[in-house]
């Protein structure tokens, strides 16, 4: 399985803060993100971790990994 | 002695500092220059009154990306140590929110390093910033003013 | 609110930071930028161990220059205020020499401002450092370092 | 007269802290800095002061005027 989750704003307009979806090998950050959300493709900005790391949409997942998806941070 | 920290309540940076420096410094007397930078809660922003605002983290990869941080400038410039501090939750106007320091021999280093770590940490850190006017509505932070 | 201040005995930085901005910036929310620079004293320079240092001054010139300078920062800058500390007299290792501050509403300004005070400070006001070393030898400081 | 200050190694070498001298009308600092210390010449890297304002050595005085000497500065 992987785990997905969503913060701030995207996690509002998606109306969820997670997904778990199952893993087909191989599968990309992008491909998660189509199989959990068919009918709405990543924003334009969107920002992607694995296993709270920043990676690429074009990553590798693998079963177990922990992915997320936020907007441009805000911080400081 | 922990240089990186999340708070989710109201803190005083400059008590903080000292409390830092007096624990992490006590008879040192190899550091001479000290740069801290502070970010403060407006009651504005572009354009609109702000009543409060709630900063929204990613639990795990916020601690673990600014270690990261602290510890990449604290290689880069030779540094004695610095120091990140950063609010989530609830905040009202005035408050701190975010503290970045640094210590070293020299002013140049602690300058920049400091200056490297909030640029860095407004780029990179996995916060999120929505705001509620003072007329009510909210809104999310769309992104950070240039350095 | 003096903002610029000479001391002839040690001083916390931080507690002189809290007070000022307490008194200065009491109900105020419209900076969102701190930035903040203090030297300390070192137990060592150019390789030998230093066991004391006298500050000597200007007196009359060296309040009318930080001021200047003060003045010249906030307008250049468009600061909500700015600060500049210094000792003066009979310093010891570990102790806090000169401490530059700088509030704005952006931090790129409040930075800068911070920078050009203590460099510019380093540079020209009206200061000269006198070591007494480990073995009792005495010796001017011939120059500032580079920034 | 003009008051002459002098300060840190400058006014150890030279052994005093102050000087007061007629005032010749013109004067320049340069001339003050003879007229008070004829067998030294001013050292290389000296910086003035007139009246606690930075100045250069040609620049000219006027009776009452606090003229100051010193090494280059060393504080902050």
């Amino acid at each position: 399985m992987i785990n997905i989750k969503y913060f701030a704003s995207l996690r509002e307009s998606l109306g969820k803060q997670q997904d778990q979806i199952p893993c087909p090998s191989p599968c990309t950050v992008e491909q998660a993100w189509t199989q959990a959300n068919p009918d709405t493709a990543p924003p334009e900005h969107i920002l992607v971790a694995i296993n709270q790391e920043y990676a690429s949409l074009d990553a590798a997942l693998k079963s177990g990994d922990e992915v997320a998806f936020f907007p441009p941070v805000t911080g400081g | 002695m922990d240089n990186v920290r999340l708070l989710d309540r109201a803190y005083n940076p400059w008590a903080l500092l000292e409390a830092f420096q007096q624990a992490r410094f006590a008879d040192a007397t190899d550091f001479g220059a000290t740069a801290v930078f502070t970010g403060t809660m407006r009651d504005f922003n572009e354009g609109d009154d702000v009543a409060k605002m709630y900063l929204e983290h990613y639990p795990g990869m916020t601690l673990r990306y600014l270690q990261t941080l602290a510890d990449t400038a604290k290689q880069r410039w030779s540094l004695n140590d610095c120091l990140i501090v950063h609010r989530y939750g609830d905040i009202n106007p005035g408050e701190t929110i975010v503290l970045t320091a640094a210590w070293s021999a020299h002013r140049g280093a602690a300058f920049d390093a400091c200056r490297y770590l909030i640029e860095d940490l407004k780029h990179h850190a996995p916060f999120w910033k929505k705001e509620t006017l003072a007329n009510g509505d909210t809104r999310w932070v769309a992104e950070n003013t240039p350095g």
